[in-house]
């Protein structure tokens, strides 16, 4: 049965309306992945990278702005949709891909002075960087579960590509690793998806429409519970894995540590974004089917297991990158534990924080990029006093760090506040625990990154100038939504919140 | 003939689980590339079976894809990979063999177990090899546990396809064909990105023993 | 305008100043000349603003900043406007005085260390305002941060970097306990404005379970025995007016924040908690007095001696809510009002204490008391406006310091018939430690100025130290008779404070004050207590100069100079001197318990004897060296699930999924 | 509100103790003599040295600063001040509600600390030595005597020290168990404070026991003999204040003019017991080393407590 037999077909001056920005979105970054893997070795190659992002970036705004008059946007016979928990994703992965093309230009740039790059691998680079984009804004806009399911597995092996790109046997034992774990994981999110089919297959009938997401929702409550639960468990743990979710993260410190940097910023700030928002999208249609907030006490679990393992871990850390790789882990795990937890509030500060995350954490890759390219070395011990060859690098760091740690007025401990509070009400015997984990990671990470940013120097000063206006863009709005949420926002992150329910 | 070849699908499982397990057990690479192959050829018959019986025309199409990849194109390339990285062995596996195989009985029954109900409400004439196709999906993953070097762990990663594939049109007669074609894309291009990681890190390590790639940890 | 407007125009004011002095961080003379005065002005306004707000209702507003749920609520009542009261008398002082302080090459870039000084004000002015358990979060963590980066300005000497770091952590753990407190005291309503949490009443379990977490969170700020140790080691870092905002005022915060929670938003008040309040402020005290008595470095010691005053103001308020518990409105009127004032008058003298070793610092570049001596002959200036500091900190009459320790002795006199029997025997105990406290604090004070500025030079570059800059000669003099005035005219003080023990305990002092006139002070009656600084002052004065001129009259007024006598020993060189080691020993040898003591003493061969004696605190050994290896421990366990090795991943994420399947398939 | 007769009798008191402290001095050295089998100085011996020192030209070390010559004089003022609002002659004092038994000792400890800053200005040896134990003996003498100030004060409930004469001398007779450990302590913090023998040897200057000569072995003339006097001053007071707190009777009453006639000679006898008493301790006593010092003002301190909770205890 082919696609455009089942399904709805919107009124067309509706279509019409809202095709466009969709397709620009979509079609932009596929665009721009063939011209860069024509012209990605040239130098100009990285201002393509840059204006395709730009387009996608205006796309998405444009989208954003749609959305924002109006409700839910489905076309293509229903296989895109847009609505509110999944806009403000698209316009922060769009956003957050267009600050690291610009921080990559020069760092990439030096990558290659310094002979780590090739010509043919920038080509491989930049043309996986953008069908990397691609595959997320697909994922993120698509409403068929098995689209998405295929889309989060072309993301995977476009990143498994970008993090062996050096070819280091470091980067290919990470990239190995990467594959294998996160394969195995997004086979696991398969059959969950099969046995969903299976589900639905029994209420709604065989064929495409038993796969749309918007029509599951619509008949969640008729799913077979045995049927779900079981999907929910392959599907949390497939998806799981991407996210870094303990005990199936394994891949992730090592992807984030052996690729480059902005790679990095990518993945922690962008593709565990997608992975978990997979989740959600499964999550409410199991809570609808099971109604006995089993996937919320499971996603509660996994996410205090990676905060309190995560957290542990960062105490052992040598390699910076691997460092804050692991704080990934934690606030990925806060934010699962968030929306484990369920219920509007809760809800609405794990949408808070994933945004916070994204900004702070790709910011702090940015600046770690630059500090380890100064340095010469990715391991801390080494990193010594960046506040006298580069404040604008130092600060960057110091005040990342800060950030990311909950310190406010920044962004990430006003999300932290709404998620720890909640907690208080709902699970007040998880609120302790999770504030002793932020406690340990606050003493591992400032134990790291003050004698990195402080002190006698030891590094050497580079001919170019660091890219650094991504680093500041990106605090500066986190810092900004620390202390004032633009109401437009706050609804939107509402009806998203409303949209999870649970 | 209809009640046959209804029966037919409940061998064809059979045969994927009798070669899941022998999976397991094989120690030599070209015998566990046969094995693929077979295990698709089977997949190929349960396939177009479910389709005649079902009538649904779609599934020969994806029978056809499963065929000209798993069974042609797959194991020729596993072939050459063999033959250009001079891998006969695998060394002796983590788990002895034995053990893997009473692991393997336990994970059989815990499947049948588990899939029982759910193959109860399935509509598909081939409910009732849902579980088999579960087992073998964690028998696949099993093996890959067990196996200490590259190549196996490829095939077993590519088995759990095949085991997913097998779910797929038993339970539910096939995912919609756009799924199943993604699906079938991803796999190829995930082989071919697997192949040339192969090469690399033989060139790297020069072995493709997984050992060699355990320096990334927190001791 | 609004009370509560201007006072945040004077936040707004210092934020813009830090933000304007990034535009040229590093025009030291543009910063200092330029902006430091218009930000004393500023605190000028504060003092005006918030004396006024102390006799107004309270004003509260909303900003439309913050969370959507939880925007910033400010609101200014006489608890409030009191600290602000005492944060704009000190920053004063403090901003004047960096004013000719800052100097180039220090560390962090001058136009930096005013925007974190201006940050740090504004953030200590938030937290005194907030009024919601965010709002409050946010604060207080800006000014820890802000103080922090002011600690490690010098960040290139390591142990100022630990230090910071030190600081940081406790600060941060602190703030955790803080949330964890406004999360018990919402009581589950998901209602984090203060308004809200006064009107809850929670079970004494978890009344007592809120009150022990903000003692927790505050005493880490205050710096409460045993969470006492980062301020001996943040202070003698910061460069001097930011030790001076700390120690003057930040601890204060936390006090504040400690009535706030304890009298306003906890609707109830159990014994205990005023008899723990007492114990560990004891503890604190003796504690920080003793380790005072023994330190070689000049702002170590003032910064245990900040120590030793925030024990005594816990002391205070452990009684004030143990007499509030049992329903003695009066006796607890007097003990805060105790409180209060030595929260006053200790803000005061502390800040303008490390002002003076600031000066002594540029001049000499020495903060080891072992190489000072002699400066009151090279900077008279800062020599006898510290000295007011020296004798009002160690509480003599007629300074600001003793009329506290005045009042809470009188408190401890008062107390009869408490309804527990053996704490009835306990209050005379904590008063004779309270009096052994306050003589000692004499003692570590005539250490600290005689060894500084007495005797003579140690080194032989102290001979060309310079005396303070004129601006830093106001804020000294600003601050010291801010400690004169508050010694000699209690009462309009205790007027003021009324306000606050009136909002907190719903009695004052003021009528009975009053009654007897400004010139006395007598809590209850005069025939029970009485205390007239200024009369007391002139009788002394006047015994003085009559006699001065009764000498110069009948006999003659000559005065011959001549070599020291020193018993006729001929040749006497600096060396001869009482180190400050020297001074400390016997305090040394009567409170041994209390060190952690290791010697090294010169065998009687040695060919270069070298005698050296270092003291540590038990507690870092007793508790935090415990801890920091539990922690590595749990580290190093969890260290083990990474360990390389895919198959094992495979394994983890099999079992994982096996486990869920078992969970679920039940 | 000072009534004149008020008046009168402040500068009474004024007057009585600035003339009478030196001849104190001199009586308890007589005693002592006598005692002693030496031949005993005539009771006018200090006014003698007072004025022969003030005769002379002093003599300052070149590093005295303003402080070491201004010392003298504050010293003198408190020691005064102290003689003026202890109710020796009569408890109609206008002066004495400026300062309580609290503020008393706080003028005491002002005094300690400004001559022990001065034993440091100049910066001798000896004059840092001296200024460390003064402030050692210091720190435990005062809350020693605060706490037996204390003691009295539960009994009158009242700090103010004419409200404790007026309690104990003239309400009807009664034996306060709490005040026989107040006595014992006082008396060994008075000892200690006016550096007498067992504590200190006003008479010696062996480097290695005096306190107090070491505090003013730089001063010379005036400033010596301000600081003498001072020290006679300080002996009254601790005399009078010991007197007002354990036998109090014949202060004179508030305007009670004629009492005060007998109220004079009644405390020259009550003075001259006191200082007989004082020489004889001093005989028999023999000087301690300085490092038992405190454990012995350590025992007047617990005593002074314990003194506290029998009243506690007793309610008496």
């Amino acid at each position: 049965m082919l696609p455009f037999e089942t399904g709805l077909t919107l009124p067309p001056f509706l279509t019409g309306l809202t095709e466009a920005p969709l397709t620009l979105l979509l079609a932009s970054p596929v665009f721009g992945a063939l011209l860069l893997a024509l012209l990605g070795h040239l130098r100009i190659g990285a201002w393509i990278n840059i204006a395709v992002c730009a387009l996608t970036t205006a796309c998405a705004v444009w989208l954003a702005v749609e959305v924002a008059r109006g409700a839910t946007i489905v076309v293509y016979h229903e296989l895109f949709f847009i609505d509110s928990l999944n806009v403000f994703l698209v316009t922060l992965t769009a956003f957050v891909g267009l600050t690291t093309s610009m921080f990559s230009r020069p760092y990439m740039r030096i990558e290659r002075d310094q002979g780590r790059m090739t010509g043919p691998r920038m080509r491989l680079y930049h043309a996986m960087y953008q069908l990397f984009l691609a595959m997320m804004l697909c994922a993120l806009t698509t409403n068929n579960l098995g689209v998405l399911w295929v889309a989060m597995e072309a993301a995977t092996l476009c990143t498994v590509l970008l993090v062996s790109v050096y070819r280091t046997p470091a980067s290919l034992e990470a990239a190995w690793k990467y594959f294998i774990l996160c394969g195995v994981g997004i086979a696991q999110a398969l059959f969950g998806t099969l046995l969903l089919y299976l589900a639905a297959d029994r209420v709604i009938g065989a064929g495409e429409g038993a796969l749309l997401w918007t029509h599951l929702n619509a008949v969640k409550t008729q799913l077979e519970p045995t049927i779900l639960s079981l999907a929910f468990v392959f599907l949390l743990l497939g998806y799981g894995t991407k996210t870094g979710l303990v005990p199936v993260h394994h891949w992730l410190p090592d992807a984030h540590a052996e690729g480059p940097t902005p790679i990095s910023a990518v993945l922690s700030g962008l593709l565990l974004n997608v992975a978990l928002y997979a989740i959600l999208r499964c999550k409410v249609l199991a809570d609808g089917a099971l109604g006995n907030g089993l996937p919320g006490r499971a996603m509660v679990a996994f996410g205090l297991m990676s905060v309190l393992l995560a957290a542990f871990l960062l105490l052992r850390q040598r390699d910076i990158k691997r460092m804050f790789a692991y704080s990934s882990i934690e606030h990925m795990g806060l934010i699962t534990f968030a929306f484990g937890l369920g219920g509007p509030v809760a809800n609405f500060g794990g949408l808070l924080h994933m945004t916070m995350h994204s900004l702070t954490k790709s910011a702090i890759f940015f600046a770690v990029g630059h500090a380890a390219q100064k340095a010469g070395t990715q391991v801390m011990d080494e990193i010594r006093g960046l506040l006298q060859i580069s404040p604008t690098v130092g600060w960057g760091l110091m005040l990342g760090s800060l950030a990311i740690l909950g310190m406010p007025p920044f962004g990430v401990f006003a999300s932290e506040f709404v998620i720890l509070t909640s907690a208080m009400r709902q699970l007040p015997w998880a609120a302790p625990v999770l504030l002793l984990a932020l406690a340990v990671a606050f003493a591992a990470v400032m134990a790291r990154v003050q004698p990195m940013v402080f002190g006698e120097t030891n590094v050497k000063r580079l001919p170019h100038p660091p890219a650094l206006v991504p680093v500041f863009l990106h605090l500066g709005l986190g810092l900004a939504l620390g202390l004032y949420i633009p109401p437009f926002l706050v609804s939107w992150y509402m009806r998203a919140a409303s949209l999870i329910g649970g | 003939m209809i009640a046959l070849l209804t029966q037919a699908i409940n061998l064809f499982a059979a045969i994927l689980l009798i070669l899941a397990f022998a999976m397991i057990t094989q120690r030599r690479i070209l015998s566990l590339i046969h094995l693929f192959t077979a295990q698709g050829l089977t997949l190929v018959a349960a396939t177009i079976d479910v389709g005649y019986l079902t009538a649904q025309h779609h599934l020969y199409a994806s029978a056809a894809a499963t065929f000209a990849l798993k069974v042609v194109l797959l194991p020729v390339l596993l072939h050459r990979l063999t033959d250009r990285l001079q891998v006969r062995w695998d060394v002796e596996p983590l788990l002895n063999i034995p053990l893997t195989m009473l692991i393997g009985i336990l994970l059989v029954v815990f499947a049948f177990n588990l899939a029982s109900p759910i193959a109860a409400l399935s509509a598909s004439i081939a409910r009732s090899t849902l579980g088999v196709a579960l087992a073998s999906v964690l028998l696949s993953f099993l093996m890959m546990i067990t196996r200490a070097k590259a190549v196996p762990q490829v095939i077993g990663f590519l088995s759990m396809e095949n085991s997913l594939f097998f779910a797929a049109t038993a339970a539910t007669n096939g995912m919609p064909m756009l799924v199943e074609l993604g699906i079938a894309l991803d796999v190829l291009m995930g082989f071919l990105i697997l192949g040339v990681f192969l090469f690399q890190i033989r060139e790297q390590f020069d072995s493709l023993d997984i050992h060699h790639l355990e320096r990334l940890r927190e001791d | 305008m609004l009370d509560l407007d201007r006072i945040l125009t004077v936040i707004a004011i210092w934020v813009g100043i830090g933000i304007v002095a990034l535009v040229a961080p590093r025009r030291t003379r543009f910063v200092a000349h330029g902006l430091f005065p218009i930000s004393a002005a500023a605190s000028v306004a504060l003092i005006v603003a918030a004396v006024q707000g102390l006799w107004l209702p309270p004003q509260s507003v909303v900003l439309r900043l913050g969370l959507p749920g939880l925007p910033f609520h400010l609101r200014m009542d006489s608890l409030a406007a009191f600290f602000l009261a005492a944060i704009g008398a000190t920053s004063a002082g403090t901003s004047i005085f960096s004013a000719g302080y800052l100097r180039k090459g220090e560390g962090t870039a001058p136009g930096l260390q005013c925007l974190q000084y201006h940050l740090f004000l504004a953030g200590m002015a938030l937290v005194v305002l907030a009024d919601d358990a965010y709002a409050f979060m946010v604060a207080w963590e800006v000014m820890a941060l802000a103080s922090y980066f002011l600690v490690i300005a010098n960040h290139r000497v390591p142990a100022i970097r630990r230090a910071g770091y030190l600081y940081l952590l406790l600060a941060h753990v602190g703030a955790i306990a803080i949330l964890l407190c406004f999360g018990v005291l919402q009581a589950n309503t998901g209602d984090f404005t203060f308004a809200n949490l006064r009107v809850q009443s929670l079970s004494p379990f978890w009344a007592s379970v809120a009150f022990v977490l903000a003692l927790i969170g505050f005493g880490a700020k205050a710096g409460i025995v045993p969470l006492h140790v980062w301020l001996p080691e943040a202070h003698p870092a910061a460069p001097s007016p930011a030790s001076a905002l700390m120690s003057g005022i930040m601890l204060k915060t936390a006090v504040y924040a400690m009535l706030r929670i304890a009298f306003d938003l906890l609707n109830q008040q159990l014994w205990w908690w005023g008899a723990l309040l007492l114990g560990l402020g004891l503890l604190t005290a003796l504690f920080g007095v003793v380790f005072t008595t023994v330190q070689t470095d000049m702002k170590r010691l003032l910064a245990f001696s900040s120590i030793e005053h925030v024990g005594l103001i816990f002391v205070g308020t452990g009684l004030a809510m143990m007499f509030r518990s049992y329903g003695m409105p009066a006796l607890a009127a007097l003990a805060l009002t105790a409180t209060l004032f030595h929260v006053a008058a200790h803000a005061l003298f502390k800040s303008l204490l490390f002002l003076g070793t600031g000066t002594v610092l540029h001049a000499t570049g020495e903060r080891n008391l072992g190489k000072l001596g002699g400066l009151i002959r090279m900077m008279p200036w800062a020599a006898w406006l510290t000295l007011v500091g020296a004798l009002a900190a160690s509480g003599l009459p007629p300074l600001a310091g003793f009329v506290s320790e005045w009042l809470l002795l009188q408190t401890f006199l008062f107390t009869t018939d408490l309804p527990m029997s053996f704490l009835n025997m306990l209050v005379p105990l904590v008063a004779a430690a309270v009096a052994l406290v306050a003589a000692l604090s004499g003692y570590a004070m005539v250490k600290f100025f005689g060894v500084v500025f007495l005797g003579q030079p140690r080194e032989e570059k102290l001979k060309r130290a310079r005396d303070a800059s004129w601006l830093e000669r106001i804020g000294l003099a600003w601050l010291a008779s801010g400690c004169v005035a508050l010694g000699l005219f209690p009462v309009p003080v205790i007027d003021a404070i009324d306000r606050v023990t009136r909002m907190l305990v719903q009695y004052g002092l003021a009528d009975t004050v009053d009654a007897n006139g400004w010139l006395l002070l007598a809590p209850t009656s005069v025939q029970r207590a009485s205390y007239s600084p200024l009369i007391f002052l002139l009788v002394v004065a006047a015994t003085i100069t009559f006699t001065a001129l009764a000498v110069r009259i009948l006999y003659h007024g000559r005065l011959r100079r001549a070599p020291p006598w020193d018993c006729g020993y001929p040749h006497q060189t600096a060396r001869m001197q009482d180190t400050s080691e020297g001074f400390g020993q016997p305090i040394r040898q009567i409170f041994e318990p209390f060190f952690w003591m290791r010697r090294d003493l010169p065998s009687p061969f040695d060919a270069r004897p070298r005698y050296r004696v270092v003291i540590e605190d038990r507690f870092w050994h007793w508790i935090y060296q415990p801890v920091q290896h539990a922690v590595e421990r749990v580290a190093r366990l969890a260290g083990r699930v990474q360990q390389g090795r895919i198959s094992i991943y495979l394994m983890y994420s099999f079992v994982t999924l096996v486990v869920m399947l078992l969970l679920v398939g039940r | 509100m000072i009534s004149p007769l008020g008046f009168l009798a402040q500068m009474l008191q004024f007057a009585v103790a600035l003339a009478a402290a030196p001849l104190l001095t001199g009586w308890v050295n007589q005693c002592r003599a006598w005692m002693q089998n030496r031949r005993a100085p005539s009771l006018l011996q200090p006014y003698r040295l007072l004025h022969k020192l003030f005769y002379k030209e002093p003599v300052a070390a070149d590093s005295a600063s303003l402080l070491f010559r201004a010392t003298p004089y504050v010293v003198f003022g408190c020691m005064a001040l102290a003689c003026g609002i202890i109710p020796a002659l009569s408890t109609d004092l206008p002066l004495a509600p400026a300062a309580d038994a609290i503020a008393l000792v706080g003028l005491f400890a002002l005094a300690r600390v400004f001559i022990s800053l001065a034993a440091m200005d100049v910066g001798t040896a000896f004059g840092t030595l001296g200024a460390r134990r003064e402030m050692l003996i210091g720190f435990l003498a005062e809350p020693a005597l605060l706490m037996t100030l204390f003691s009295a004060s539960l009994i009158s409930d009242s700090t103010s020290l004419v409200a404790i004469v007026h309690k104990i001398a003239h309400s009807q007779f009664q034996i306060y168990p709490s005040m026989a450990f107040a006595g014992v302590a006082f008396t060994i913090v008075s000892l200690a404070e006016n550096a007498r023998v067992p504590v200190d040897n006003p008479a010696t200057h062996l480097e290695l026991t005096m306190v107090h000569e070491a505090l003013i072995l730089e001063y010379s003339a005036r400033h010596l003999a301000l600081l003498e006097w001072a020290a006679s001053l300080k002996l009254f007071a601790y005399s009078c204040i010991g007197l007002a707190l354990f036998l109090p009777w014949g202060v004179a009453e508030i305007n009670a003019p004629l009492a005060m006639l007998y109220a004079l000679p009644v405390l020259a006898v009550k003075l001259a017991v006191g200082g007989f008493l004082l020489a004889l301790i001093e005989t028999v006593s023999a000087k301690m080393r300085i490092f038992r010092v405190p454990e012995f003002l350590a025992a007047a301190f617990l005593l002074a407590v314990i003194g506290l909770l029998v009243h506690r205890l007793l309610g008496a």
